[in-house]
């Protein structure tokens, strides 16, 4: 019987693929997120009367706010399904680096978060007639501040999925060092609406490539630090 | 220009400042002391056995 | 095939493991008897890489842990007390991903080998979570020896499990163990280790007090071996 | 108990009368300022903080990353010290600046970039706090606590210059005067002194201060260890 241990990109992809295909299966996490931005927006609406005046200055706002409180629910239910039956033992006893795990979740997780903008971003298109949504850059800054906010996430996420008050902390630890990542992409994709000229949104759309850089890569090596006991 | 009269925040500043430096103080006292307790108690109950 | 010497583990200011020295051949099936808290698991985990060792030599199949975690790893299958599997896919897919994970050559027919192996065959479509406690079971171990592991770890794999599903274990464990593996199964159930073991080690308070062959024994006297160790 | 080393007796006498001092200059020496009048004295405490404040993130993330290398609990004390001793003084340059823009901007908050910047610090210091609040083994503790101060001290700079972007009215104090903001004054050389006085004796008690957290953070794990030998 043959094996070679698999590059960390291939078991990267396993982790995520294992993971698309449960949450294909029972829906759980991606129904719970989307229900959950639904009802945000929903009680935005009317919190903020969002007129058409108003609506301009804060779409942006709210569809990050709304992203934000969203994936953390997706963040927590992920590692969740890890720690509760202990199968990250399973994945941290397979013969591949520990980077491949995080970099496999991260991957499933950046996965649910785009699925939930793709389906949340028409909806709210239609809602408010607001079709300014769709530009490319403004997809371009939707991506580039999901990928940040996942990778901070998924390891913030492996942290408190070990402690006494679990999901509960997520949020807490994980919003104030994704202040950045929120407020430039909130900066930038505003801009985008308000049809700024480039020049305008290149510093935010900078500061949100520096984050991402940053984060991607010192979560990517400090995560084994994470799970090891 | 005319200096505004702001003494009274002045002194609020102040007051903040040094209450809060002297409770982070006495806190420091306060666990140092309930600490040496306790290792005096579980010193003593050591010597019993 | 595993050789620990002088290993110690703390846990914070805890000690768990003092100076705890094993090893185990190939083709060797030891059972670690031990009362709770006597630092079983912990060992085991240290076995597998799960957890590094504070002090001492770890090397299994050959190669030193934690500096060779991921070689060991490859070489070394492991059997917990929680499945290790995923309730929203089905047997045939966990093995699937777990074949991903360890880099199985051919895997579509290893998985269908393994299934065979472990009675499952025409459960392959099921979903895990469906599956009774002892089926899981059967499953995580055929998930432990889906890379042909050189050592296998059982850790209470007898844990939840009734009479019947025992005994299905049993005939899964042998078989795993007849393959010229080398084998450390930790347990509390004596009667279950007697049947199994080549050779049982007693772990408690953190060291190894005891070893025995099965040849050393006449019919039965275990259970004096066993608190004879535990009293010294 | 280990007795209190001299230099640290040193360090407290030194600590009280540089405070003393930069009271005095802070308050007597220090011309008033033309337009604000006295309220402008709080100033130079708010800067004094506000450093040492920032010193103690930066020394947090470095203790930090050097027990994740190192693995000894000692930076880890450090660390917590550092973090502790900073959360208190963020707090007051919080409430000073809190205090001087009322008067100057006419409210009690301004989303400034520094004041917002030290407000959103001051909410990652809660988080740590939290964060190993809920880990009962301490040298996990260490390891969550570690890893999550390097995050905060990463994400801090970044933090300023993204909140930069929205608006400000801070006081530009050293260097160029910005048109934007209002409440600025131009230092003469005896409010130069006042601040870098303070700034001196800030980071003098400072230094004290982490000291004896750092002395108090090694009596903890004292008393922990007899009170685990005793209970065993």
């Amino acid at each position: 019987m043959k094996t070679s241990a698999p590059s960390l990109f291939s078991a990267a992809l396993a982790i995520a693929r294992k993971d698309l295909a449960a949450e294909f299966r029972s829906r759980e996490l991606i129904s719970a997120m989307l229900v959950f931005a639904m009802l945000v927006i929903l009680i935005f609406n009317f919190a903020l009367e969002l007129d058409v005046g108003v609506r301009q200055s804060v779409t942006a706002g709210v569809l990050w706010t709304t992203f934000a409180f969203a994936g953390t629910l997706g963040l927590n239910r992920s590692m969740a399904v890890e720690k509760d039956r202990g199968c990250m033992d399973g994945l941290l006893l397979a013969p591949v680096d520990r980077s491949a795990i995080f970099f496999g979740k991260a991957l499933s997780n950046l996965a649910f978060m785009l699925l939930v903008e793709a389906i949340v971003l028409p909806l709210y298109a239609l809602l408010y007639n607001e079709t300014r949504v769709f530009k490319l850059e403004f997809l371009g800054v939707l991506a580039l501040g999901s990928i940040g906010y996942i990778a901070v996430g998924t390891l913030l996420s492996a942290m408190s999925a070990q402690t006494r008050t679990r999901d509960v902390l997520l949020p807490i630890l994980l919003f104030p060092v994704a202040v950045p990542v929120l407020l430039a992409s909130v900066k930038a994709s505003g801009g985008i609406i308000a049809g700024l000229p480039f020049e305008e949104i290149l510093v935010p759309l900078n500061l949100l490539i520096v984050y991402d850089v940053i984060f991607v890569a010192v979560s990517f090596m400090i995560f084994d630090f994470i799970v090891e006991e | 220009m005319d200096t505004i009269n702001t003494d009274g925040y002045m002194i609020a500043g102040y007051v903040v400042t040094f209450a809060s430096m002297g409770l982070y103080l006495l806190s420091l006292y306060l666990r140092k002391r309930n600490l040496q307790r306790d290792l005096e108690t579980y010193q003593a109950l050591n010597d019993e056995k | 095939m595993i050789e620990v010497k002088k290993l110690v583990k703390r846990f914070g200011l805890k000690t768990v493991l003092k100076g705890l020295d094993f090893s185990a051949q190939a083709g060797e099936f030891v059972a670690l008897l031990g009362p709770n808290g006597a630092g079983k698991t912990t060992f085991l985990r240290i076995l597998s890489s799960l957890s590094r060792p504070t002090l001492g030599s770890v090397r299994v199949a050959g190669y030193s842990l934690p500096d060779e975690s991921a070689k060991v790893r490859a070489r070394l299958g492991v059997v917990s007390h929680q499945p290790l599997l995923y309730p929203d896919l089905t047997a045939e897919e966990n093995l699937q991903f777990y074949a991903r994970m360890y880099g199985v050559v051919n895997r579509a027919a290893r998985v269908a080998e393994i299934l065979d192996m472990v009675g499952l065959e025409k459960r392959r479509r099921d979903l895990v979570g469906a599956f009774s406690r002892g089926m899981q079971q059967r499953l995580a171990i055929g998930r432990a020896v889906l890379h042909d592991p050189e050592a296998i770890l059982f850790d209470e794999p007898y844990t939840g499990l009734d009479q019947d599903a025992s005994e299905m274990l049993d005939g899964v464990l042998r078989s795993v163990a007849a393959q010229g593996r080398a084998v450390v199964m930790t347990s509390h159930d004596l009667v279950r280790a007697e049947s199994l073991a080549t050779r049982f080690d007693v772990l408690t308070r953190g060291a190894i007090v005891a070893s025995a062959l099965r040849d050393d024994f006449q019919n039965s006297n275990l259970m004096d071996f066993y608190k004879k160790a535990l009293a010294a | 108990m280990q007795s209190k080393p001299i230099a640290l007796t040193v360090l407290d006498v030194l600590s009280v009368i540089g405070i003393g001092a930069a009271t005095y200059f802070a308050l007597v020496f220090a011309p008033t300022e033309a337009v604000m009048g006295n309220v402008q004295r709080v100033f130079y405490f708010h800067v004094g903080t506000a450093w040492v404040g920032m010193v103690g993130f930066v020394l947090a993330a470095v203790a930090g990353v050097v027990f994740l290398i190192t693995k000894d609990l000692k930076w880890d004390r450090l660390e917590f010290a550092a973090v502790e001793v900073s959360a208190m003084f963020f707090f007051i340059t919080i409430a000073l600046g809190s205090i001087w823009a009322r008067p100057a901007w006419n409210t009690w908050w301004t989303w400034d970039p520094r004041l917002t910047t030290a407000a959103v610090t001051e909410l990652v210091y809660i988080a740590y706090f939290m964060l190993r609040a809920g880990i009962e083994d301490p040298e996990k503790r260490a390891r969550f606590g570690a890893v999550y101060a390097l995050l905060g001290g990463l994400s801090a700079p970044v933090t300023f210059m993204v909140i930069r972007l929205f608006r400000t009215i801070h006081p530009v104090v050293i260097g160029n005067q910005s048109a934007a903001a209002q409440g600025g004054f131009d230092m003469e050389s005896g409010m130069l002194i006042a601040m870098f006085v303070a700034i001196g004796a800030f980071t003098i008690l400072f230094v004290d201060l982490i000291w004896h957290r750092v002395r108090l953070a090694k009596l903890e794990a004292t008393v922990e260890e007899i009170k685990l030998k005793n209970s065993i």
